[in-house]
């Protein structure tokens, strides 16, 4: 993006920190409005929607049988995928993956993944020969700033409601999909040189980088990522810690809501 | 068409398997302005099918060779989402929807007054969510019902509609199993205003005088459509939601 | 193409249409001279040329062994490629297949397709293990206007005088390739407000939209597109119906002549 | 080179299986000013070999990368057609006919007076309709003939021969047998006039001692497909054909 | 992490399978200006790990989009070398080599002068040759001593070091098999100046205390790294080598 | 690569010809030093760092087990990739494989495979299934001219310290790659109007074309290349065979003295 750094922002939003005040009026730690759905999309054997302010996404969950890895002959395996499109907003252009989406898909990848909350034994067909391989497409439609949580509550929530469809592949019954725990991201960026929750898109405009922490069930830390210029002390990171912890349980709560 | 397989799809009360008549079409619902992001959007639901459109611009065409001295280019891309559809569909553009993508640009440059913006270009991100036959056709309806939403100017509503033939009848809007395993398909770009078409293709088998109903049929449901269309844009002066 | 809509031309155009000529002084439904060969490439098991004015173009058609779709167990498959390489025009640039290209092969193969003319159980070779594959590629030397029809044209010849190399892949005697019947394409496009069939180059550039119309051995339609900017009446559409009609059972029998 | 496998390509009599003396080359048939969307073109059948090339410019360089201050390049593709071989080509740029298209446009322009067209470029467009063994070397006469039919000056126009070796004798003009299960292969592109190489390639095995047998083929051949290309370019005037 | 098996990584005398002591971290070597070609140069030894690095500019930034008015941007590319791993390596950039470049470029645009080069650029080539767990590491501190041999100004010279979690108890360093079957890795890039952090991801099992405790092995091995970093640009006055 | 052609420079090495004078004192034959280490890269199976003025290239050979061609069932495999990354020269582009590092990886491949001193019978491990492939990659580090020497120097002496990793691919134990002979490439380029070996970068940008001769253990050739823009006669290649015959040699010595 070769956008001038919009010092007017940055000041105003330096301005607004000092007075412990944020662009659209919320405390430091508060979120926008959140609204999580789940199974909506016909084919999607998992689906959630999650919107988030202004950002709106979907996550899709599919299956299908593919052969294990040789070096893990009774595992199934998981795929994620991340998708920037020029849909979400002006500024995304047409083309292969950017490193921004990859950078999403990997993320909270990582963050499901190192949770270990999915089984990859119980995704074992025949062993060494048919394994199920889970793909999650996170797809966002409106980027209103903050897509990472929005992308990861979605994720997890369309997990969570899957149904392997054993039937269609002809090998026994469709079954839910076993998913242990419940790891949920807070993200948390520097603005006006402190942090804050849930960055609004002017936030992220005039901000400057952001943490992604995923914690388990409980409270331990399955993924962290640093994105973006900037640094932070290690004081720093205690305090968001803490305050991801807060927020993790509550988002844990709402995703738990909407399981049928 | 698939057309093979012995799959019987009309039911021996002249109804199809999903008790519609031969000129029904699927329920269809619209939504306008439903994109916080975009400056125009629109949701369709046709049947099962989720079509959802976000509009950008007009703005400066780049790369400057698709620049037009004399008009807009409509830069349209629709997409499948990869858990739109039975089997997942890997991401990036396949000959398929580059197809579509260029035969509906082609059909929405004919409709939208292009001259009053030379040298721009206006993006129509179309993503179909969600899958069930006739997805380029919903594609179409939502497409205009976001470019009218962002306020750019139109001849008239375009609408996607299609008819087809099962079992040897001619018959409104297939769903899945009759697109599967019916006998033609007919999709058309419809401007109900002027009873013009702008957007046309057509395969499978069909006489002449099957391609007269089933565009007799397309145009009767664009009219119906036409109105929803035209409701959501209505509605969404209060505001929207997906 | 970036270029200037030639509006000079399309005046001359408009005029020499309101007196019902042409640029090159054809009538309306005229076709400029054709010229078909088939048989004509090394290494090709079917192939054609077809001249059509200042167009040429080849179809080769080759064959090999795959494993058939799991729903379709017993039936071959067939694979139609367009190549619009820089060698056809000054236009034309190198790079992965444009939009035009992929119309191009994708209309001529739902013409022939969808027409039934090729009995995919006949490409069996082995249920469930082995079918023939048919590469149909269609290859344009000089983009002289209409390269749609050239194109159709060589490819349903290519295809009719196919012979499936059945010895060189071990798998029996060669036969001929079995096309019950000769779905013909023809092509019209508006020029100065009214159809015209075979535009030439220039009636390219300074024209409008074109339809493309495959007709089978009944006269029944097995495929339609229309392409590029502008709109079409149903009564325009069927005044060029039935000229197509009269011109595909001509052009069918084009193709017949030419099979040994 | 194959080179392997025990298949005797010499006969008793001293001739190569399909008769030909060991410097005699294959049949070659040119005609220049085929094309009429190019501005100069070639069509030659080397043995079952068949090559078309079409030339375009001198034009505006770009990208502006590839512009040279003091003279043209020569933006040159050889592509083999999908059905030009025995087993079909996936269409595209391979790693081999990326190779073929750079050292084909070096010499290339070692031949034409690039310097009369700074910040220019000419496009050569190969296009190998049937392929037989060389290939290379034919693309190169043909577009010999092509750039003179497009009027492009050249100190001479550039001839494409190889020789090689098979059971350990140097023969001209390799075949597609020869080729498949010989023991060297010697590309050149040679200009008659000068005597001069500008296309240098080989593979195998060769002497110092069968290396200028193989050049002393190559150039003996040279100057009799020199004569056909004079020839094809005068009979051009007359218009021509595929 | 792997984290699957039952692999015991920690010795009954406390130490870890290659003697190392939880604290202790593996081997390290530093060379800085070791390529000819480039403007600024390092080679990293880290246990069995290499990276060699080139630095190029500051420079023109394009293509212009990346270009910012106020600052230089970093155009970082981490490579593994098709030989570096265990099975060989595609060339061409995969997802992992793409993110790990991306919060790469992002740590190292937090530390250089970016403010000094408006508009510009600076190239970062980050080649990894041979690959023993915790390459990006090692790739952040050869990319710091590159950058300050070629005479970029920063704030401090980052450190790539790496904590994890083997047999449930945090230690510094982990070498291939503690990567494989460990529960958890902490890579950072630390500036030790400023006690900073300028680079973090984190992958496994970690409690908030176990966190603590990685951080505070991370920072001691960065003081020694440190260390190492200046003493090889001291050195390089003198010339160098691979 | 859009530099203007460096004129002066081009005249100062003319001139210097006259003389019988090179850019860095060399006589026109003489090479630059050169450095060669074997076995130097932990996870590669065979590997080589050259150093040849102020070029430095590293050669890597890894080994997977893989299907026989259908017409070679008996017969492994060699590929050969060369990477010009962006690492190595200010002047080189991220981005898909340029023509200049294809041509670098098949003219190296090229002397190698065409002077047989790979037995591809040798890497069969079960005829009609299981071969092996030898992947030999090549890594240009710092370009200071004449990489293609470089290139094929390492190549040949990492291919010829392989070992094949048989036991971690559970199929017999390791055994040491079967080289038979040690093919040398030598490099002449055109500057001033005369060839000389082992061109220097200023050579390289003020010269013209250059030529690739690869010689086996009995002086025959295995491979040629012309590359670049120029002409050469017959008696120009007759004086640098023979220079090509006493070089490669000398490379040979070298090679084999670094084999353990």
């Amino acid at each position: 993006m070769a956008e001038m750094v919009p010092q007017l922002l940055r000041q105003q939003l330096a301005e607004l920190a000092s007075q412990d005040k944020r662009f659209d009026g919320r405390g430091r730690w508060d979120s926008r409005d959140i609204i999580l759905e789940t199974d909506i999309l016909y084919n999607a054997e998992g689906s959630a929607k999650v919107v988030l302010g202004d950002t709106i996404v979907y996550a899709g969950v599919k299956f299908d049988v593919a052969s294990p890895y040789s070096d893990r002959p009774t595992q199934g395996s998981l795929m994620t995928g991340a998708e920037l499109r020029p849909v979400a907003h002006r500024k995304y252009d047409p083309g292969p993956p950017s490193p921004e989406s990859i950078e999403l898909g990997r993320v909270v990848d990582r963050g499901i993944r190192e949770s270990g909350c999915i089984d990859m034994e119980s995704l074992c067909i025949v062993p060494g020969e048919k394994v199920w391989r889970v793909m999650l497409d996170l797809h966002v439609l409106s980027d209103g700033g903050n897509i990472f949580d929005a992308c990861a509550t979605a994720a997890i929530a369309a997990m969570r409601t899957a149904v392997v469809p054993a039937e269609r592949f002809d090998v026994g019954e469709d079954f839910k999909l076993d998913v242990s725990s419940t790891p949920i991201m807070c993200s948390y960026r520097r603005v006006g040189g402190r942090y804050v929750y849930d960055a609004c898109e002017q936030e992220e405009i005039g901000g400057d980088e952001r943490i992604h922490i995923t914690l388990g069930d409980k409270g331990h830390l399955h993924s962290l990522q640093k994105g973006l210029r900037g640094v932070l002390s290690p004081a720093e990171f205690t305090e968001i810690l803490a305050q991801a912890g807060v927020r993790c349980a509550e988002l844990r709560e709402l995703v738990h809501s909407k399981e049928a | 068409m698939g057309g093979y397989g012995d799959v019987q799809l009309m039911r021996e009360d002249g109804k199809r398997l999903d008790g519609r008549a031969v000129d029904e079409m699927r329920e269809v619902e619209i939504k306008a302005g439903i994109l916080p992001a975009a400056e125009g959007s629109a949701w369709v639901k046709h049947g099962l099918n989720i079509a959802v459109v976000a509009v950008y611009g007009p703005m400066e065409a780049h790369p400057r060779r698709i620049q037009r001295q004399d008009r807009a280019v409509l830069d349209v891309r629709y997409n499948m989402a990869p858990f739109s559809t039975s089997d997942r569909i890997r991401p990036g553009f396949n000959r398929r929807s580059r197809e579509i993508s260029k035969v509906t640009a082609e059909a929405l440059e004919s409709v939208v007054l292009v001259e009053r913006f030379p040298r721009s270009k206006i993006r129509v991100e179309i993503e179909i969510l969600a899958a069930e036959a006739g997805t380029r056709c919903v594609g179409i309806t939502a497409a205009s019902v976001a470019l009218a939403d962002a306020g750019i100017p139109m001849k008239d509503l375009l609408v996607g509609v299609a008819s087809g033939k099962i079992d040897d009848i001619v018959v409104l809007d297939l769903d899945k199993a009759e697109d599967n395993y019916g006998q033609a398909d007919l999709p058309m770009g419809i401007m109900p205003n002027t009873g013009e078409i702008a957007f046309l293709q057509m395969d499978g088998d069909l006489s002449p005088e099957e391609y007269e109903l089933a565009t007799e049929y397309n145009f009767k449901a664009a009219h119906e459509i036409h109105g929803l269309m035209k409701q959501a844009l209505l509605d969404s002066a209060s505001g929207g939601e997906v």
